[in-house]
């Protein structure tokens, strides 16, 4: 049977606690100047929704100095993240560190990372689709040494989870940002930049061994993918709330371009994508926590369909806006980047329908 | 245990199963058992809409004959949801019951040539005479008309007002010698619908249903029953058109898989995706919220049973170039499952017409949820004998 | 570099006179009554083209008694015949089973056809892809038994070729139609119906074997094929054009339906891809003679992209004619049902993609 | 061997490469070398246009400095005809030469914030005044500007006639004063095109090209020849994007190819058969049948650059979540190749919308080829100035 789909009242509110928030503190034009070096919209964000609404340890237990909200509720504040193309490492620290982390009862650094303070990202490229082997860095004597490259949330964490192989054996090791060499890239998605990290001898302290790392890296991503889609659903929905309201207003050949029914058609179409990427996604975070192999269908469903209608979204965004949506100017830009990147993170769909061809013998 | 359970055990402690078929849902229904959530009188209790599952399943077992819901959709469906909108007392009275018992089977005759999208273009003719109204004009699409002895009709009454506004609505009587029914043949052989000539037909007074000139505003009430009901069809009444297609899949040879394995998974996503969304529209519906999805699934509902089915003919390979059998049958419903492929292939391509087309429906979705602007309508306002066709 | 893709003067003459020919003898209501078990107009019609313009020999060397057409000038004959949706043998027996008796050097039976009196039939199931093992008859003392699944072109063949194994050789084998057993299926498309055929013991007489079988076999296919394609171009043209002319003349809401934007952005691409369907048709036409890997690499391309447009055209077709394209009265419906049997003919797109795939090292 | 081809020999004879470029492609221009199916006078010799091709390898072989056509296309390839169309002779003496040796860059304004698809909604305005003409108002996506001395300018001289009937096309001086470039930065990062506002900038009267009000016509000349070659230009100018594509599916993981293969070959073969269709469309052109497959083409090629270059990023994986750099550069040229995949993926977003939509070219193909209705136009045949904006 199907779990609750729709929003309760408590996400209904918070919802409209963080849009507030967001609308206040993410102004999309500090967004875009992210992209010509000016960082300084992804510490004051994160300060501003640390203090405000303690947001980075939502997810948190109680007794962890968190909120103890639920997936469902995570996913809330990930659409509305999605809607403003925010800025902040909540996906990779609040949600993919944090479950990875609760996996192995790190309970120090998580409650370190309860206000905010701190900021945790996990070493693995932010491509990867379900797990590592962690090949790419050797550990020996609590010291790492290696590379992973195109890792999100690295620019600005304090602890670095590696993944790295000791021996046979895959460990999971804390490193501090400060011994690692963090290099940035020129990303696609400058809101969510990713870093290429490299490890010499660095001092690492192991907090997972064997299945138990491998666990817990798997579990991190799992519940990452989850609520990736319901990021996705926020790029998607404001993709086709502000199409939406462009083509009320832009005439040409004395009409309002929303009067042309292939305008029509594709909004139509696109608004029924948006809608059912909505229930997927709410599956998903119905469903994900624990782990098990209803949770991986409902997570590759969700990604299989979310990652792509974001893409959509953004890709109509931008023709239905005709030359102002290829623009600079125009805030579109930051959305179709961050959807291509989405695309591409933590797995493509493609991967993901292969995984569900596995996970019901297709 | 409700109340109209209660009942339900009490008229049973007393029915003898000797009684006939037809007596037993007389009686049925004189005791308020047939839809207990309607008025006391006309088959109901006015009980909850949620006791009618329990008061079901007490008849059902109790080995109580049931009325053949299936063979009159219409009249349970339109027809009913209709009469009891707009119907006065005395129509309540008259054709409530054999409506419900099944001894009265009714179709609805809406679409014309001329009137499809359209549908406010109709031309069938109401004019007034002594006692009643004299109608004449072609309907198409009907279902069910030849086993039909009552029909919703929707009739112009006023051709000098503008379309929407000079229709009328009536329950008219299949049996009059004026009605001629026609089987409408398909492409996939079979006549599942008719065409119907209606020449000089009666219609007392008393089967208006509603007042003249108000039949848009009832027949809107009527469809957006049905559009519900198709857009979430599949998923209740039979096997949806992907676990047939899933089944045919699995026992496709591996090579056939491999290179359609990511089409497949596309479709297969889009429809577990789908029953996501009609799970959360049925949620949205209990929870008092209804929204336009119903529109939208049969949208999605229709493009999948389309591709699916043509996916399942191309993994089929050499079986995909049989077909069942051509013979002009007569169904007495559209099951997709237990046909073959070929007849799905074909029969799923009314899916994006009947009912309301998809480029209908993307124009709904558009202007009422998106709130887009209408489509420019030169026939705007104008008396419907001055307007274009 | 591309061969001419145009239509030569002759070519424009020899499709004039063809299509003339075709609208006096093949209405549409007499293919429909084929589905009736009618099939008066399939021995009519094939009686009148080869009367009238020696049709069934246009391939065959003049020596042969045949017109020497080139596959060119016979994809032209297949395009009209795709337009009427033409209930004749010329592609199982003209195109496929000429081209392998040619393959093999069979004189006297290319002779006896040339005038239409003799039809023939190749023994593969009409889904073959490419070529065939001919396992599921075998050949012992100059007799056949076995059989084989949905045959087209075999329902008033009077010769049939059979692929059948003798030990391990693959032989190709002429029996007399009237030694085998041909049971005429249900088929989607009526206008081309399947046969399931039997041998039991029926005599036949070797025609190739070996290298020289499979051979004469594939060769007959890829040009059955690379003419295929050439039909679903006219299958597809004639959709496009009933479908333009149809939503001019249709009015609703007081306006032609074809002055619905969406209706025509959908026949704008759809003119598009009948429009590319053509030139990868053509292409086909051109190469496929050789039977070399660039001939492979045209049909496969060809197939890949004119299947798919045809089913397309169909549906469209079906679509934009709302009710009166469901119904058995109007001939659309053979359409479809042809377009959708060609697709699963000579093999599916998917296959042929998974062809280039493999000719291209893709 | 042509008689071009002799001229040109017996040119090179006398040519002392020594001669500045400048005065080199001057003297080219002057023997009649330039464009040698034009006529006489004007760089031409008015010889078949099969000699150019010749006639260009003899000098480029010769080593004789060439004219950098590629930073003059729109000088070449839509003034220059503009010009032939309906210049003057004086016009052609004095803007011909320095066009063609490169002395003159050209630009193009066309498109406004207010007229992009509705190109003839045009609100810049020319007013007259004493020997010519005053002209205000804001142009936008216009390439080149910052390079440009001359400009093909569209501006509206009669507001109270219909919005295609009141415009007049002039040859704009772009070191007017008046004239302020401001570089338009695109989501690349780049800056490829401007926006210019133009504040009571003078145009002589010998500046106007063809006749005042007649603009319209001759703007429709001008973009036929941009459109035919947009749609034609991947195959010619740079590799094609699936051919940069093909390399990086040779690349990517076997498991990704596995999982996409369908996928990639679908594109492969839409991009394979566009080339045959470009193909034909050429040999159709060859043998004097220009059709309506120009803006088919440019449609195809638009949607093949985008799906491409989609997958192409996601066939990388991590490397697709790189960027090459966002630094606000002004590049010479739009080039496909030799960048990195995320540029290609954000630039072929322009694909369909410059030089006219996809929408815009489904609209043309609708009606001029298939000859559906035109779309409703409710400012049809009212003055520009009252027609709803």
């Amino acid at each position: 049977m199907t779990g609750d789909l729709l929003y309760s009242e408590t996400e209904d509110a918070l919802r409209e606690s963080v849009r507030a928030l967001l609308a206040a503190n993410c102004p999309s034009d500090r967004v875009a100047s992210m992209y010509d070096g000016d960082e300084s919209l992804a510490r004051d964000l994160w300060g501003a929704v640390s203090v405000a609404m303690e947001l980075p340890a939502i997810g948190l237990p109680e007794s962890l100095g968190g909120s103890g909200a639920s997936a469902r509720e995570v996913a809330v504040v990930m659409e509305e993240l999605g809607r403003v193309v925010a800025p902040i490492p909540f996906l990779t620290s609040s949600v993919i560190a944090q479950r990875s982390l609760g996996h192995c009862g790190e309970t120090d650094l998580l409650k370190a990372m309860a206000d905010g303070s701190h900021v945790c990202a996990l070493a693995v490229p932010f491509s990867s689709f379900g797990r590592t082997r962690g090949e790419s860095v050797s550990v020996s004597g609590g010291r790492v040494t290696g590379s992973v490259a195109a890792v999100a949330g690295a620019g600005h964490a304090d602890v670095i989870l590696v993944p790295g192989l000791d021996g046979g054996d895959l460990t999971l090791q804390a490193v501090d940002a400060a011994d690692a060499h963090v290099t940035r890239r020129s990303s696609l998605d400058m809101s969510r930049p990713v870093c290429d990290l490299t490890f010499e001898s660095s001092p690492a302290r192991e907090i997972a061994r064997g299945q138990d790392a491998d666990d817990a890296v798997s579990s991190g991503l799992l519940m990452g993918s989850a609520m990736l889609a319901s990021e996705q659903v926020g790029v998607a929905e404001w993709c086709l709330e502000t199409t939406v309201a462009y083509v009320k207003q832009r005439n040409q050949f004395g009409r309002p371009i929303g009067s042309f029914q292939a305008v029509k058609h594709r909004l139509a179409r696109l608004w029924i994508s948006v809608n059912s990427a909505r229930a997927a996604a709410r599956n998903a975070a119905v469903l994900v926590e624990p782990g098990d192999v209803p949770a991986k269908v409902a997570v590759a469903l969700a990604q299989s369909y979310c990652s792509d209608v974001a893409v959509l979204a953004a890709e109509e965004c931008v023709q239905l806006h005709g030359g102002i949506g290829m623009t600079w100017e125009h805030p579109t830009h930051l959305y179709l980047k961050r959807a291509k990147a989405d695309q591409l993170a933590l797995g493509t769909p493609a991967h993901y329908r292969a995984r569900l061809a596995a996970l019901n013998s297709l | 245990m409700s109340a109209s359970a209660d009942l339900a055990r009490a008229f049973l402690a007393d029915w003898d199963p000797a009684t006939t078929r037809l007596e037993s849902l007389r009686a049925r229904y004189d005791a308020g058992l047939a839809w207990v959530s309607r008025p006391e009188g006309v088959g109901g209790l006015g009980a909850s809409r949620d006791d009618q599952r329990e008061v079901d399943g007490i008849f059902a077992a109790a080995g109580f004959p049931d009325n053949n819901a299936a063979a009159n959709g219409i009249g349970l469906g339109m027809a009913a949801p209709t009469i009891f909108a707009v119907g006065t007392d005395e129509q309540k009275q008259r054709l409530l019951r054999p409506l419900w018992t099944g001894e009265e089977i009714w179709c609805q005759l809406f679409s014309e040539p001329g009137a499809g999208s359209d549908l406010a273009n109709i031309a069938t003719r109401a004019t007034r005479t002594d006692g009643g109204w004299i109608v004449s004009g072609q309907k198409v699409w009907t279902s069910n008309a030849h086993n039909a002895v009552r029909a919703l009709l929707v009739a112009r009454t006023d051709p000098d007002l503008p379309k929407h506004e000079g229709l009328t609505y009536f329950a008219m009587n299949m049996l009059d010698p004026g009605v001629e029914v026609r089987p409408l043949r398909q492409l996939t052989g079979e006549a599942e619908f008719n065409e119907v000539f209606l020449t000089d037909v009666f219609v007392p007074d008393e089967d208006l249903l509603g007042s003249v000139n108000d039949g848009w505003r009832v027949a809107m009430t009527t469809l957006a029953s049905e559009r519900v009901s198709i857009g979430n069809s599949d998923a209740d009444i039979e096997e949806a058109m992907v676990d047939v297609v899933e089944r045919t899949w699995r026992s496709a040879p591996q090579r056939t898989r491999d290179v359609m394995q990511d089409r497949f998974l596309r479709l297969w996503v889009d429809a577990r995706v789908a029953d996501l969304t009609a799970a959360r529209m049925k949620q949205q519906l209990a929870a008092g919220r209804p929204g336009p999805e119903g529109s939208a699934l049969k949208v999605t509902f229709a493009r999948l049973a389309q591709e699916l089915s043509g996916l399942e003919l191309e993994l089929l390979g050499a079986d995909g170039l049989g077909y069942g059998d051509w013979a002009m049958v007569r169904p007495t419903a559209v099951v997709f499952t237990g046909r073959d492929a070929g007849y799905r292939y074909l029969r799923a391509k009314g899916n994006s017409i009947e009912g309301g087309t998809t480029e209908i429906l993307l124009n709904i979705i558009a202007e009422k949820v998106l709130g887009l602007p209408p489509e420019h309508r030169p026939d705007k306002g104008m008396a419907w004998k001055d307007s274009p066709r």
